[in-house]
């Protein structure tokens, strides 16, 4: 398989399969996410890495032999290991008897919210999700640092790129988007809000808010893009998302209670656990939609400026 | 029986596939999926563990008695988003590792480097 | 009633099947690129509405048709867009469609003499 | 407010992160990142306090109970590590400034005032966490903006070696993380305190082995022990020098608190050291390790290289301390670990002295640079002695109680091999000394003058913490001592 980009398209396929998987398994928050995460954004982060770093992988002339032979030795150490496991779906494996049945039975009378993952991601191991929020807003400052280029204020190929862009190209692509976007958006705040009932929440709906922009950026080019959403401000909400996590958090510390304890924003504990996942809700999507559209940004914008080092050397 | 333990192996192939992947392939791109298989049998594993026969998805509905162990999909969105930042970081790496080395085969980069020092 | 709704319900399925059958089969067996494109064309949409529509036929409560409703249509808006795209890209890149039978076996082996 | 010092310590500097968005001079955000680490110390000094006078601390967060929330538990390990690493990582801030104008171009320094305090936040997280996912979570965030500091170096090979460094790292995470799923698996729970209650009850089936297996493997990756090592080296000795200077002291030494937890506190002690031979491998990994280490530190060009390899072969003591199994044992890697931070920060922070008057670190670069920067050199010195373990220096404090524990243990040649290795430090700090001070200044570098205060101040700080700690041991092995009794269960 020497074409890199079938390998990504086998990959967006396989990251489709296992959401499948997923969903079969009675997981459909987690299928949710693989779908929006691991078959899209990272398909899409890949094919955009292949146009600047090639399509076709050099030939391996070595026959790696050694590598089979540690990849067999530690796959049947493996398999020897899981003779012991409980068995497929039983219902007696210790992981249903220790600390699952509390969320199961009584997540409703403490937290209120029907959807137990969503009330033990936000509230329970709500911590967890602050330390995910912050991994993504690393990655995000990790592609800045690394792909950040130092924008020149207007020039003039921008300008010609508008025009080529906007009038002949993709004209049946443009109107189809321009339809698509605004439902698409819609979906996402949808998906957003409704976290509390069905599967859905800040992750999913933060991805899929920066794939109708990621959309809109593919069709109408780069610069407009830009001239659309201003860099910084992007970044500044990607910091605002982790900051309202983070003071919901210390705003029950100021209360004296715990952190992350929502029972101290409202006199009902209930209540106030409703208003605490609907706030960090909101951050988690805030801070996944503006660093997918950095890194995003980031990784087009590089490459736009690679082309225009071509056009302007030839 | 032994065979109910079949979705562990299914687990176990596909991590040593991702290994392989890794281990041997020079493409830095190719590394990077390898990768992403690699986390992605950890998932299905986490999420294989929390599957129960009868059990519907966990989301409380009247009549429905056995649910799946909410627990593991809730870590496995933490481990998804992880997976997700960890191939943009290498992505984003092997974009300027083309540019400072004009290649992203393994053995190329590695002889340049003996080149220098 | 509802024994009508069960046996359309399964025959709208069966169609919708049938054709995504008969669109693999066609991406395997057809000669050139815009051929094989027609077959997932097919697919996408028509094969699509149809197991929606038998889904459809299927679900007693009203909230889950709406929901398939609005599947379908963002289906029939995106697939013949995407085709297009894939189209257009085709052209974009030159790759010229086979026109018929012997003109193909003779521009074979000149393109590699 | 003293109820909630375990969790403003990580969140200070982790709210601190994106705040530095907010400003835009580069020296208002360095004096920002400043004040969070200077304050992350300040908290890390109390929980000490706290700690040695009413013993362990639990803090539950979110408000919910322990195996169901996550909670926070800082005993006497966590209280010493929290110690080490704010403490290292303002003394390094305090030289970050100046250094980096020469080494990072101007628009990335936010960005890498944001980065460096995300790391720093992570291995806080680590250390202080008691739940095992956690432990997972943090680890990622230090990992990731480690990957990303060490690919802001200049040096072309910077980014070669932060991708090298990310495939290992991932991996060694993943194992990590399966080690957790494979142990939640048998017990069905996630808190490391109830982990250790659960555990005994299935400990001989195969599925715990192979967690404790995994979990190992995962964390001698991160921990760079001697045949996992080989990001080590290039990831050091080609990032931004402040970048190694904060990982040297810092990095390694959470890998190793992760060892020590999770064989003493989660799979407990009988656990560990019966099935897997662990002690028989560590033992010899760890000699194999020194003696490896430093055979390549000595034939190496490249400074950074250098003491990039001598961190390997400390490490090497670390796990041998660790193997020993004993009270005395375990001290003295406790006791390494707060003097190697010392010695190892104090050595690259000259180093990114050097690098910001004469740009490399070739060792012939360094001729007759004993006259030129007077200060810089003479603190490379103390830190080699005290890396050899010289008496009246904090190495060797660590040294004699590492030989301590052998002899009590009864392996005479392990206390032969430690004695031996610690002759081949003395070879390689010999020939920097050499270069340094014997050999005649290079014709074109009259114009090299002394080191700025704003490097001097934090450098001959580390020295004097050297040679303080290594006269008055007083507080180091109070601690290291209360700890390593608390982890063997015997009353203080």
């Amino acid at each position: 398989m020497k074409d890199l980009f079938a390998v990504i398209m086998l990959s967006g396929i396989y990251g489709l399969l296992s959401a499948s998987f997923f969903v079969a398994m009675d997981a459909v928050d987690v299928a949710f996410t693989e779908a929006s995460v691991g078959a899209g954004i990272s398909t899409l982060l890949m094919l955009v890495a292949i146009t600047m770093t090639g399509r076709t992988e050099h030939p391996v002339r070595h026959k790696p032999v050694l590598a089979l032979a540690v990849v067999i030795v530690t796959g049947s150490l493996l398999i020897y290991g899981t003779l012991d496991m409980p068995y497929f779906g039983s219902a007696q494996a210790p992981v249903h008897q220790h600390v699952a049945p509390r969320y199961i039975n009584d997540s409703m009378q403490e937290v209120g919210v029907p959807n137990i993952v969503t009330s033990v991601l936000a509230s329970y191991r709500g911590f967890d999700t602050f330390g995910e929020v912050v991994v993504i807003f690393t990655a995000g400052m990790g592609v800045l640092a690394l792909l950040s280029v130092v924008r020149r204020p207007r020039d003039v190929d921008d300008v010609a790129s508008l025009n080529k862009s906007m009038h002949e190209e993709h004209l049946i692509l443009r109107i189809v988007a321009k339809i698509l976007i605004p439902f698409i958006l819609l979906f996402a705040l949808y998906v957003q809000f409704h976290g509390d009932y069905g599967p859905g929440g800040g992750f999913q709906a933060g991805v899929i808010f920066a794939a109708a922009i990621i959309l809109y950026t593919m069709i109408f080019g780069m610069s407009t893009a830009r001239r659309v959403i201003n860099q910084s401000l992007i970044q500044l909400f990607a910091a605002i998302g982790v900051l309202v996590y983070g003071s919901v958090g210390v705003i029950s510390l100021l209360d004296g209670k715990h952190f992350l304890d929502y029972s101290a924003l409202s006199a009902d504990p209930v209540a106030g656990q409703h208003l605490g996942i609907l706030l960090i809700e909101l951050g988690v999507g805030i801070t996944v939609a503006s660093v997918m559209i950095i890194i995003f940004f980031n990784f087009a914008g590089r490459q736009n400026d690679q082309q225009n080092k071509e056009n302007n050397e030839s | 029986m032994i065979l109910g333990l079949y979705n562990y192996w299914i687990v176990v192939v596909l991590m040593m596939i991702g290994f392989y992947i890794v281990i041997a392939h020079g493409n830095l791109i190719k590394k990077i999926v390898g990768l992403s298989i690699f986390q992605t049998s950890v998932f299905i594993f986490y999420i294989s563990m929390a599957k129960v026969d009868s059990g519907t998805a966990p989301i409380l509905a009247e009549g429905i008695k056995q649910y799946s162990n909410p627990l593991p999909h809730v870590l496995i969105l933490t481990a998804i988003v992880v997976g997700i930042a960890t191939t943009a970081l290498g992505l984003a790496l092997a974009v300027r590792i083309k540019e400072a080395y004009g290649s992203i085969e393994e053995e190329e980069i590695q002889e340049k480097d003996n080149l220098d020092c | 009633m509802d024994s009508v709704l069960n046996i359309s319900s399964t025959v709208f399925l069966l169609i919708g099947s049938f054709l995504c059958i008969s669109g693999g089969v066609g991406i395997l067996r057809f000669p050139d690129f815009y051929t094989r494109m027609h077959a997932v064309g097919v697919t996408e949409t028509l094969a699509t509405a149809m197991i929606l529509i038998g889904l459809m036929l299927q679900n007693p409560d009203a909230i889950v048709i709406l929901k398939l409703m609005i599947i379908l249509l963002m289906a029939l808006f995106v697939s013949p867009t995407a085709s297009h795209a894939l189209a257009s890209a085709a052209v974009h890149n030159n790759l010229k469609p086979v026109l018929d039978k012997n003109k193909n076996k003779e521009s074979v082996n000149s393109s590699n003499p | 407010m003293l109820a909630h010092l375990p969790i403003l310590q990580v969140i200070v500097p982790l709210m601190a992160a994106p705040l530095c968005l907010f400003l835009t001079r580069s020296r208002l955000v360095w004096l920002f990142a400043l004040l969070a680490s200077a304050s992350a110390f300040l908290i890390s000094t109390l929980l000490l306090q706290q700690v040695m006078a009413s013993g362990t601390i639990i803090y539950e967060l979110g408000g919910w109970s322990a195996p169901w929330g996550i909670e926070y538990r800082i005993d006497q390990l966590n209280a010493f590590l929290l110690l080490i690493i704010s403490a290292v990582s303002t003394v390094v801030l305090f030289a970050a400034h100046s250094s980096i104008q020469e080494e990072i171009p101007a628009d990335r320094h936010t960005l890498f005032y944001i980065l460096y305090l995300l790391s720093l936040a992570g291995m806080l997280g680590i250390v202080a966490t008691g739940d095992a996912f956690n432990v997972f979570v943090f680890l990622e965030i230090s990992s990731l903006s480690a990957y990303a500091l060490i690919a802001l170096g200049k040096d072309r090979r910077a980014l070669w070696a932060s991708y090298q460094y990310l495939i290992m790292g991932t991996i060694g995470a993943t194992f990590i993380l399966i080690g957790i799923g494979l142990m939640y698996q048998m017990t069905g729970t996630l808190n490391m305190y109830d982990l250790s209650q659960r555990l005994p009850e299935v400990e001989n089936t195969r599925t715990v082995f192979t967690a404790f297996a995994f979990v190992i493997v995962g964390v001698c990756l991160k921990l760079a022990l001697f045949p996992l090592h080989l990001w080590l080296p290039n990831a050091y000795a080609y990032a931004p020098s402040i970048v190694t200077a904060f990982f040297a002291a810092t990095a390694t030494k959470v890998a190793v608190y992760l060892l020590i937890r999770f064989t003493f506190s989660v799979f407990g002690l009988s656990f560990s050291f019966t099935t897997l031979p662990l002690q028989m491998l560590f033992v010899v990994l760890g000699v194999v390790g020194i003696f490896v280490a430093s055979f390549a530190a000595i034939y190496q060009t490249n400074v950074k290289h250098l003491f990039a390899y001598s961190s390997i072969a400390q490490i090497g003591y670390m796990i041998v301390g660790f193997s020993v199994s004993t009270t005395t044992g375990l001290m003295a890697t406790l006791l390494h670990l707060f003097n190697h931070a010392l010695m190892k920060s104090a050595l690259f922070l000259a180093l990114a002295a050097v690098v910001y008057r004469i740009g490399s670190v070739q060792l012939n670069q360094f001729h007759g640079l004993g006259r030129q920067m007077p200060y810089t050199m003479a603190a490379i010195v103390i830190g080699g002695l005290s890396l050899i373990g010289v008496p009246l220096t904090v190495g060797f404090v660590s040294k004699w109680y590492l030989v301590l524990a052998t002899i009590e243990n009864g392996w005479w040649p392990v206390t032969v091999l430690i004695l031996l290795g610690s002759l081949l430090a003395i070879v390689y700090v010999w020939r920097i000394v050499e270069t340094a001070y014997f050999k005649p200044p290079l014709d074109g570098s009259e114009g090299v003058k002394e080191a700025p205060l704003s490097f001097l101040i934090p450098i001959w700080t580390l020295v004097i913490g050297n040679i303080y700690f290594g006269i008055d041991t007083r507080l180091s092995i109070q601690v290291a001592q209360a700890a390593s009794q608390s982890l063997f269960g015997v009353s203080p």
